[in-house]
């Protein structure tokens, strides 16, 4: 049972726990919900990413989980942008009343 | 080597659950959120195959851009869910689809499965022509500017009528102004507090990736891609306006790219015997001038695409 | 059973469920999604070609994985112009129903900002 | 002194296994947008911390201890704001009374 043996059952797992995260996603109510759960799915992608990576040397996988966490953030900020413009108001206003 | 087998199954099956389930599902908001974890997705797959380089434009592009393009559509055409659920077909189109679809799959799964043995390759071909030549460390990067030079050239100027294309779109009362409605943005939300922190570390991140292309995996389709999204950042955030598109230095910068491409291509016919050939020695740095001519090009194209046709005049 | 050879059956599979989804569902932004199914399919079974192809030192044939850069970079601008397409039926005709016997409506005016 | 670091890293990676665990079973569970929210963020900035540290030791050169120290930094970037956006866009959809 080597470390690189290790880190790909632990890759295995953190994949079967994003498969989970897709199941929020089925039943996400609102999109909100089903943005989380991307954004989860994002981050556990990079560390089965990593994992995987690390244990097979494979080569550049920095780079690309470099990339995949500068733009983590990137398909929430569009959701939101297009939530926020379809539904008029920010809440912020709501909480003053 | 069975463990390694395991990640390969999980993620392929992985990869076709996510798949069936944007095709299954009903609402599209849903499908496309399914899309952005499908394109993160491809970027392991591409890892396990041993193609960095393709894996680091599949999570730039198909992680960053694609995800936010479809999502603001998604979220602009919520309006036509409704209306579209009456047009479904019935359940004979669909069964004569479902055949037509698994036929197709078996015929390409047949096709894998009898992949010639002596796997065919042009590895050597290449590793010849442009890597002892051009002193390229990076195989994929002197295959594309150096034994296929062209397939470069000519993706350069598709992106660039791809995003004419998008332009002409525009209404004629909006013509020549900015892509992109303008909403106003709190100053001091998060929104704004991340467009001001990530991008600088983005532009350092995207020029690294950029530079690294000639030896490691990278180049400038990948940083470009993320210093156009740090671009967008901004821009949505908004501490910048997208740029009126009858900006001559928008247009200028937008052909210099292609337009040093074709010239080295052409001067390669007189110096070099053949067009997009390059002389003796001066290979390397030809590929880095030309790379480097490309980056804004493809950095405002990219970016613009994901803006959209213009819609507006901005204020005089 | 070895990792090209199961990328090559996913990517044929996705072709396959990329197709079904293009032909079924009437929404053209659900087409495009299909569409970039299709497209992603076939460079997998790009992919799994090159991995097999690898020679001289290289864990993969650098062609096809040029091209496959290439191929998705195009097939986002692709993606882009459809979705713009896509845009503008949606402020013109105020539905994005691509059935040939739909109501001509007066044209949205879309908000100006 | 490699066992202790090969210790070490199973150690770090199970924990961050555990957190991902954590916080897709809370995605699952939890009643509404906001707690599912903590129950996300939780996962990303704990579980993949534990798996960086975790893969730290086994990084070979310098260089890519910073790369990986970054990817994480992004990832808790990313997270923060991204839990910030949906808590707004799920206050907009439905204003707590």
């Amino acid at each position: 049972m080597t470390i690189p043996d290790f880190l790909l059952a632990a890759a295995v797992f953190v994949l079967a726990m994003v498969a989970l995260g897709l199941v929020r996603i089925l039943r996400g109510p609102e999109e909100a919900d089903r943005m989380m759960a991307t954004q989860l799915f994002g981050t556990g992608g990079i560390a089965a990413l990593l994992l995987l990576g690390v244990a097979t040397q494979a080569k550049a996988v920095l780079d690309v989980a470099l990339t995949l966490a500068l733009l983590a953030a990137f398909a929430s900020v569009a959701f939101a942008r297009s939530a926020s413009s379809s539904k008029g108001d920010d809440p912020k206003e709501t909480s003053r009343q | 080597m069975t463990l390694a087998l395991a990640v390969d199954i999980s993620l392929a099956l992985l990869v076709l659950a996510v798949a069936g389930w944007i095709i299954a599902v009903r609402d599209t908001f849903g499908a496309v959120i399914g899309f952005v974890a499908y394109g993160l997705l491809l970027a392991l797959v591409w890892v396990r195959l041993a193609a960095p380089d393709v894996a680091l434009t599949e999570a730039a592009i198909g992680g960053g851009l694609t995800g936010a393009l479809l999502i603001g559509a998604a979220a602009r055409l919520r309006g036509t869910e409704a209306a579209a659920r009456a047009e479904y077909p019935g359940a004979f189109t669909r069964t004569l689809a479902a055949v037509l679809a698994v036929t197709v799959a078996a015929a390409l799964a047949i096709g894998v499965l009898a992949l010639p043995d002596p796997a065919p390759t042009l590895a050597p071909a290449a590793a010849a022509a442009s890597l002892a030549t051009t002193g390229v460390g990076n195989p994929v990067t002197a295959v594309l500017l150096a034994f296929r030079a062209m397939d470069t050239l000519l993706e350069a100027i598709v992106v660039l009528l791809a995003l004419l294309g998008v332009w002409s779109l525009a209404p004629d009362r909006a013509w020549g102004g900015c892509p992109g409605p303008r909403r106003p943005v709190d100053p001091d939300g998060v929104l704004a507090y991340l467009a001001q922190l990530l991008p600088p570390i983005g532009i350092i991140v995207g020029l690294y990736i950029f530079w690294i292309g000639a030896d490691l995996p990278g180049g400038k389709f990948q940083g470009a891609t993320i210093l156009a999204a740090m671009w967008l950042l901004v821009i949505w955030a908004g501490l910048a306006d997208t740029p009126p598109i009858g900006r001559t230095w928008l247009r200028v910068l937008l052909v210099a790219g292609p337009l040093v491409f074709i010239a080295i291509g052409f001067a390669g016919a007189i110096t070099a015997g053949a067009v997009l050939a390059y002389p003796e020695g001066y290979a390397k740095p030809l590929i880095v001038a030309i790379e480097i001519a490309l980056m804004p090009t493809l950095v405002l194209t990219l970016a613009l695409l994901v803006a959209g046709a213009p819609q507006r005049i901005p204020p005089q | 059973m070895n990792a090209p050879t199961l990328f090559g059956l996913c990517a044929a599979a996705l072709v396959g469920i990329g197709l079904y989804g293009l032909i079924v569902n009437p929404r053209p932004l659900r087409k495009i999604l299909a569409f970039n199914l299709v497209g992603t399919g076939v460079f997998l079974l790009f992919g799994a070609i090159a991995r097999r192809g690898a020679a001289v030192g290289m864990d993969g044939d650098p062609v096809p994985q040029a091209l496959l850069i290439t191929g998705i970079v195009v097939a986002f601008s692709a993606t882009a112009l459809a979705v713009a397409l896509v845009q503008r039926l949606f402020d013109e005709a105020g539905s994005v129903t691509l059935a040939p016997d739909a109501p001509a409506k007066a044209p949205v005016e879309p908000p100006d900002a | 002194m490699s066992l202790v670091l090969d210790i070490f890293t199973i150690v770090a990676v199970s924990a961050g296994a555990f957190f991902f665990l954590a916080g897709t079973v809370g995605l699952l569970r939890f009643p509404d947008t906001l707690t599912r929210l903590h129950a996300l963020t939780k996962a990303d900035n704990l579980g993949l911390g534990l798996v960086v540290m975790g893969l730290l030791p086994q990084a070979e050169q310098p260089f890519a201890v910073i790369k990986l120290i970054a990817i994480w930094l992004f990832a808790l970037l990313a997270g923060a704001t991204v839990g910030q956006l949906m808590a707004r866009a799920a206050r907009r959809e439905r204003p707590t009374p």
